[in-house]
């Protein structure tokens, strides 16, 4: 079954490269603007053993770390604040809305001036643009959460902070964690976005700014497609976490069909 | 820590800057006193940090993460100008020369002169930048008015493309994408840098004026060393080829041929002055600059 | 009444905006204009043209016109494709084995680093601004509407099977109403990330709508006409989000009530 | 009609079906009683193809049981998880209807009907979770009802019901099978019940399971709720399941095994 | 102890109780019959504290319920739906015992002898999802029996369970009760039941629900499965009571209504 779905997974990507190679090949994309994807995997392939790219993946990896556990921990709190505090969540909510959408190119000069480490720099653009998926993702987890599960604790005689911590928390826990997930592939773009806009000594974004000095575009692609597989890893890494966790969930759902 | 302040003899304010840094042939001679060790002879460490503009080289010196950085004489002059912050030069880094800055099109683009771009669209790498502002200088010599509206932002890697798909009509580029765009076809309209903007100064080292009264002596150090390392640079292009594939991805092929700007050895007012000049002339600042409160000139050596 | 329930629900806002004001002039920093002045700036740009247009300037018109078109065309977009790929892909296992490294992949680039790539593609810069636009938004619609789709109660589908429901009536009758209020919290992050998308596609692939205006006002260092900017983008934000969520009172009235607490 | 020959099934390694028999006849009612937890929902699980047993052979209409079969209906044990909470109790009971090739109106009169057989009237247009678990679990029945299967698995359909309810569904469920041929399978925990709806009892041992005893029986074709328990046979027959299911061994009765 | 007078509630315009009054003294079993539907388990919640009753007034040892009372345990109705998917059914019994403040491994201990007393000693490292509808509701029987409660509300707790578990789990209740002075209030639909168990069974009238009748139990402290249920009293009164829920009008048996 595992078997099977790594299969699927290598024949999946193994078809997406060969077609967007035969796109290259057939001429349909000049390869002078846009190298072949062969040319990216080679260039890839070459940062592999870059030891200045892998020192600046490695920052970039830091920073992602750091920025997805200082997220978690800020906004899955403030989810179940929101959620379990319909008035504060009303009261917060123009505020909420209104900061949302504004764009990391403009936060990221805010920020530039409130942060004079890079470091603190982009994880505070994580923080502040990665929270959403999970605070969102917990106040609508938390509306689900069955009000029979909730009763039952409270009839036992648990207050309501109890109650939150022990039913609605769990059963709102497989959701919140979609968030999570969602927040983490948000968590590299930000890293990544705030190396290209704000600069910094190390960085998979300050790697590309150099590739592009030169117009290495196979570098600079080869080093978007390695933040892509860092996201495949990642995900994967938690989908495992999560099916450790929440077998439960899965028992009761249609997710082990 | 960046603030940490040393013991060592000749008593500077603080050893380590911070320096924003951005890969293009501008900053080359930072590099080369780096390589040759001058800071360090003068017990500096300098932290070298790449920034993606001079906006957010502005943003970082206001904010404290960089000490110095390269700037951009136009960006910088127009953030002074709106009040966005005050800044003073320490070091001239790189100067306009032939074949470096120029206005390309397509192979079979109707455009053929200068006067031809009325109207059309033309590609910069930042909005308001020196780039947009000599291309203006350019289209008035050739007796057609530029609008702002005709320029529109687009990163020097991704021109070539957007010249060759019709997204734009024209681009203001540099090396290497001079050499990529000619290969692809692509045909000189101008060099940017004739007439009115020849030798016209593009980059230079600046911080703040609170930085520069802060730390005096840490500057002059750094105007010390950097000024070694620009005269070298200006007497000996090999060097600079040699440096380029060192901090950016211009490989050495590349940089053997390109062309190259000046690297001019002092920070001259009447220089500066110029830009300052054009910039009120097109309307990119409202008052005169003063461009003398705005440079700190090297210590006598 | 309403009134009463309006002061309760935005008394914050005028509080915040006194904050910030106080601190704003206090610091006297360029960057941060006081908030009176970006809503002066704010008018004078967009609100002081003819009583015909609704007090529009022009550049009004310039700036949002093309600029909510695309974010309409981009998000509604992303909902469909996203909405329908995720169902696909939550109800085959062997799909989403082929699909699934694909999506966390796609979605770990940087949108910023894939415009040249739809610009070299489609060749024309609207169309590669609704793809940014798409590309960009569509993760937490389709990543949720998965997790919808595969966690509907055993016994929901068991229940349709048994009577042997068709494919069609499984999926309109059973699995996305229970998905439902995945796919909406899906939908409403979306809708916020394609202001922000917007941005980004126009800055990059643009020479028009608040994104470029918002350029254009950072690179000429007029940071009262970009706080404008940021501001229309936090308003539009909240107004599009007060009107999902009307929408969403409405779709999903039988789950508010079926959840609540007595 | 049903034939459950040697059915085995495991969850892991912790073994629930232990070789089961049990034949149905087409229009038979067939009960089945035993211990909590000895297996009899997953039996019906099998036989609805909701799960694949270990080892065995379920064979519809001489089918194998491979996929869920056609024409089949089930009324869940738990009931309150097999409602669409957004959809009203008519709707409901509806909607499994457009299998039936019926047109929106005729679908909404059969559903109406329905609710109205099994006293639910005046609560078509109530959501789930608006209705108290007996209304509930009749919905669930009714919904069953309403479509007309072949073959009708139900899990203990009547347990949140009150006496009296009980009994009208019991009279209900016997009419409406005999009245249309279905072929029943009734899971119940109340012996007497058994004994009065059905055609065959069932009793299984505890887990894992197997058939203890497979009773035919013999109170005719109609029966009544005060007469019919009267009845020496109803009396002596539940006397024998109670004592099986507690446990005991059969007696006289013959124990067919076929 | 437990003191309801004229309780009403509706659901938007839909009453559903009548002006209630039922009173259970100190350690008394007090069993609640009436039509699927009526109110009885919007009654309990009332008593629970869950829902606040649209009318009339609801004392716990003379205090007004307002919250939800101290010390006091749940059987819903709803078993299934009660337990926690992501706890084991010992860590599910375990839990409330938080409140009583024993620490870790007394819990536990509690929690595992709970569980054999219902009978699932073998089940306490199982998911609710891997249990049977029966097993799970006696984990909730156990889970409310441990919490040693001094308000017992238990809403048709042994519905799902075959008829010899049903009678050892009766006994179980009504011997932790006795033992541990438990109020209790029973809500069932099996006559029987209520009359076996019960010192007093309460019949509600049908939607919106009043106390049809509120009849003393004569059986005496001590109660047999086999003795007690032929006993004349007990064949007596369970004809009453049926009788009652099928809608007559209360005989003989003096009618309390203070
Ligand atoms: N999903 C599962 N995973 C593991 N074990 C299970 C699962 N479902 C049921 N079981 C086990 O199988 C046995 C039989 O369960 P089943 O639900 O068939 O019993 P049942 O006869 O229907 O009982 P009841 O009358 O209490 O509903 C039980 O011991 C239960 O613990
Ligand atoms: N949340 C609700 N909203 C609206 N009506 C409700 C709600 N809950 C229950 N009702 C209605 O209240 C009435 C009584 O419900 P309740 O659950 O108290 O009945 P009950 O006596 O417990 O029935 P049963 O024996 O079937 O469980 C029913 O008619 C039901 O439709
Ligand atoms: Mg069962
Ligand atoms: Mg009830």
């Amino acid at each position: 079954m595992e078997h099977a779905r790594v299969l699927r997974g290598v024949a999946g990507v193994a078809g997406f490269l060969a077609a967007a190679e035969i796109v290259g090949a057939t001429g349909l994309i000049d390869d002078r603007f846009l190298p072949r994807m062969s040319t990216i995997l080679r260039g890839a392939a070459e940062l592999l053993v870059d030891g200045e790219f892998l020192a600046d993946a490695r920052a970039s990896l830091a920073a992602w770390g750091l920025g997805l556990l200082l997220t978690v921990a800020v906004a899955v709190p403030a989810g179940l604040a929101l959620g379990a505090l319909p008035p504060v969540e009303r009261a917060v909510r123009p505020l909420i809305e209104f900061l949302r959408p504004i764009p990391s190119v403009a936060i990221i000069p805010l920020a530039i001036l409130l942060f004079s480490d890079n470091l603190h720099l982009r994880v505070a653009v994580v923080v502040y643009a990665a929270s959403w998926p999970i605070v969102i993702n917990t106040i609508y987890a938390l509306r689900d959460v069955d009000p029979l599960a909730k009763e039952t604790l409270r009839s036992f005689g648990f207050g309501p902070v109890s109650v939150l911590l022990r039913v609605a928390l769990p059963s709102a826990a497989p959701f919140i964690a979609t968030g999570i997930r969602v927040a983490a592939g948000t968590a590299v773009i930000l890293v990544i976005s705030a190396e290209l806009l704000a600069g910094g000594a190390e960085g998979i974004g300050i790697y590309i700014t150099e590739a592009a000095s030169g117009n290495r575009m196979d570098l600079m692609l080869g080093a978007a497609l390695w933040a892509g597989l860092f996201g495949v890893l990642s995900n994967t890494a938690l989908v495992a976490v999560e099916r450790r966790l929440f077998r439960w969930h899965d028992a009761r759902t249609g997710a082990a069909r | 820590d960046t603030t940490s302040s040393s013991s060592s003899g000749n008593g500077l304010e603080k050893t380590t800057l911070k320096v924003g840094t951005i890969p293009v042939p501008d900053s080359a001679p930072l590099q080369v006193a780096i390589n040759q060790g001058f800071f360090k002879a003068e017990g500096l460490e300098v932290q070298p940090e790449v920034v993606a503009g001079g906006a957010v080289a502005t943003q970082k010196l206001l904010g404290g993460s960089l000490d110095l950085s390269l700037g951009a004489y136009v960006g910088t002059f127009l953030a002074q100008d709106k009040g966005a912050g005050k800044f003073k030069y320490v070091a001239d880094s790189y100067g306009a020369a032939p074949g470096a800055f120029v206005i390309m099109v397509k192979k079979d683009s109707p455009i053929k002169t200068v006067a031809d771009l009325k109207g059309k669209t033309i590609a910069v790498n930042v909005l308001n930048s020196v780039s947009q502002l000599t291309a203006e200088v350019q289209m008035k010599v050739a007796g057609v008015t530029a609008t702002p509206d005709q320029f529109v932002e687009k990163n020097f890697p991704d021109m070539p493309a957007a010249l060759e798909n019709g997204q734009v009509d024209a681009i203001a580029g540099v090396e290497p994408f001079i050499t990529v765009i000619s290969k692809a076809g692509g045909r000189i309209i101008v060099d940017e840098m004739t007439g009115p903007t020849e030798n016209l100064p593009i980059a230079g080292w600046f911080t703040t004026d609170a930085t520069a009264s802060k730390y005096p002596k840490a500057i002059a150090a750094f105007q010390r060393a950097l000024g070694k390392a620009q005269a070298i640079v200006a007497k000996d292009r090999k060097i600079v080829e040699e440096t380029l594939p060192k901090y950016t991805k211009i490989d050495a092929a590349t940089a053997a041929v390109i062309s190259l700007g000046s690297y001019p050895t002092s920070l001259s007012e009447s220089r500066l002055q110029r830009v300052a000049d054009l910039m009120k002339e097109y309307g990119y600042i409202k008052n005169d600059l003063d461009v003398k409160s705005m440079i700190l000139p090297p210590p006598a050596s | 009444m309403n009134v009463i329930r309006a002061v309760g629900r935005l008394w914050l806002v005028p509080v915040t905006l006194v904050v910030w004001e106080i601190a704003t002039r206090a610091a006297e920093q360029p960057f941060f204009p006081p908030p009176s002045a970006t809503l002066a700036r704010m008018g004078e740009m967009w609100l002081s043209g003819p009583a015909a247009h609704l007090l529009l300037t022009e550049q009004a018109m310039d700036d949002f016109g093309p600029s909510l078109a695309r974010l309409f065309a981009g998000w509604t977009l992303a909902a469909v494709l996203g909405v329908a790929a995720g169902i696909a892909i939550g109800c085959s296992t062997r799909l989403s084995g082929y699909l699934d490294p694909l999506i966390h992949l796609g979605r770990a680039v940087p949108p910023p680093l894939l415009v040249p790539f739809f610009l070299a593609l489609l060749k024309l810069s609207t169309p590669a601004q609704l793809t940014t636009i798409v590309f960009g938004i569509i993760w937490p619609i389709l990543l949720n509407t998965v997790d919808g789709t595969r966690t509907v109660d055993r016994q929901h589908l068991e229940t349709a099977r048994i009577f042997g429901f068709s494919t069609v009536e499984r999926l309109t009758r059973v699995i996305i109403p229970a998905a439902m209020p995945k796919i909406f919290a899906g939908l409403r992050l979306a809708l916020s990330l394609a202001l922000i998308l917007l941005i980004i596609a126009e800055i990059l692939a643009g020479s028009g709508g608040l994104g470029y205006r918002l350029l254009t006002a950072q690179r000429s260092y007029l940071y009262t006409d970009m706080w404008g900017c940021l501001v229309v983008l936090g308003l539009l934000g909240y107004l599009l989000n007060s009107a999902f969520l009307l929408l969403e009172r409405r779709v999903l009235a039988w789950h508010t009530n079926a959840r609540q607490t007595t | 009609m049903l034939e459950i020959t040697d059915l085995v099934h495991s969850y892991g390694s912790h073994r629930v079906l232990d070789g089961v028999n049990i034949r149905a006849a087409e229009g038979e009612l067939v009960c089945v009683v035993g211990p909590s937890g000895c297996g009899k929902s997953t039996l019906l699980r099998s036989v609805a193809g909701l799960i694949r047993p270990t080892g065995g052979r379920v064979l519809i209409g001489g089918q194998p049981v491979d996929r869920i079969p056609d024409n089949l209906a089930v009324v869940f044990q738990d009931y309150s998880r097999s409602l669409y909470p957004w959809m009203t109790a008519a709707n409901n009971v509806a909607l499994p209807l457009r299998r039936r090739g019926l047109d929106r109106r005729r679908r909404r009169e059969a559903a109406i009907a329905a609710l109205d057989q099994v006293g639910l009237a005046d609560a078509a247009a109530k959501y789930p979770w608006e209705m108290s678990g007996g209304m509930q679990q009749r919905v669930s029945i009714a919904r069953a009802l309403a479509y007309r299967p072949s073959l009708l698995l139900m899990d203990e359909p009547f347990g949140s019901v009150d006496a009296q309810t009980r009994e009208d569904l019991e009279d209900l469920v016997l009419r409406v099978c005999a009245h249309h041929g279905m072929t029943t399978l009734l899971i119940t925990h109340d012996i007497d019940e058994s004994v009065y709806v059905g055609d065959r009892v069932i009793v299984l041992t505890r887990s894992p399971a197997r058939v203890a005893a497979d009773l035919p029986v013999d109170l005719g074709e109609s029966r009544d709720q005060i007469a019919t328990r009267q009845h020496d046979a109803f009396v002596r027959l539940r006397a024998e399941v109670g004592r099986l299911v507690r446990g005991g061994s059969p007696t006289s009765t013959v124990l067919e095994k076929k």
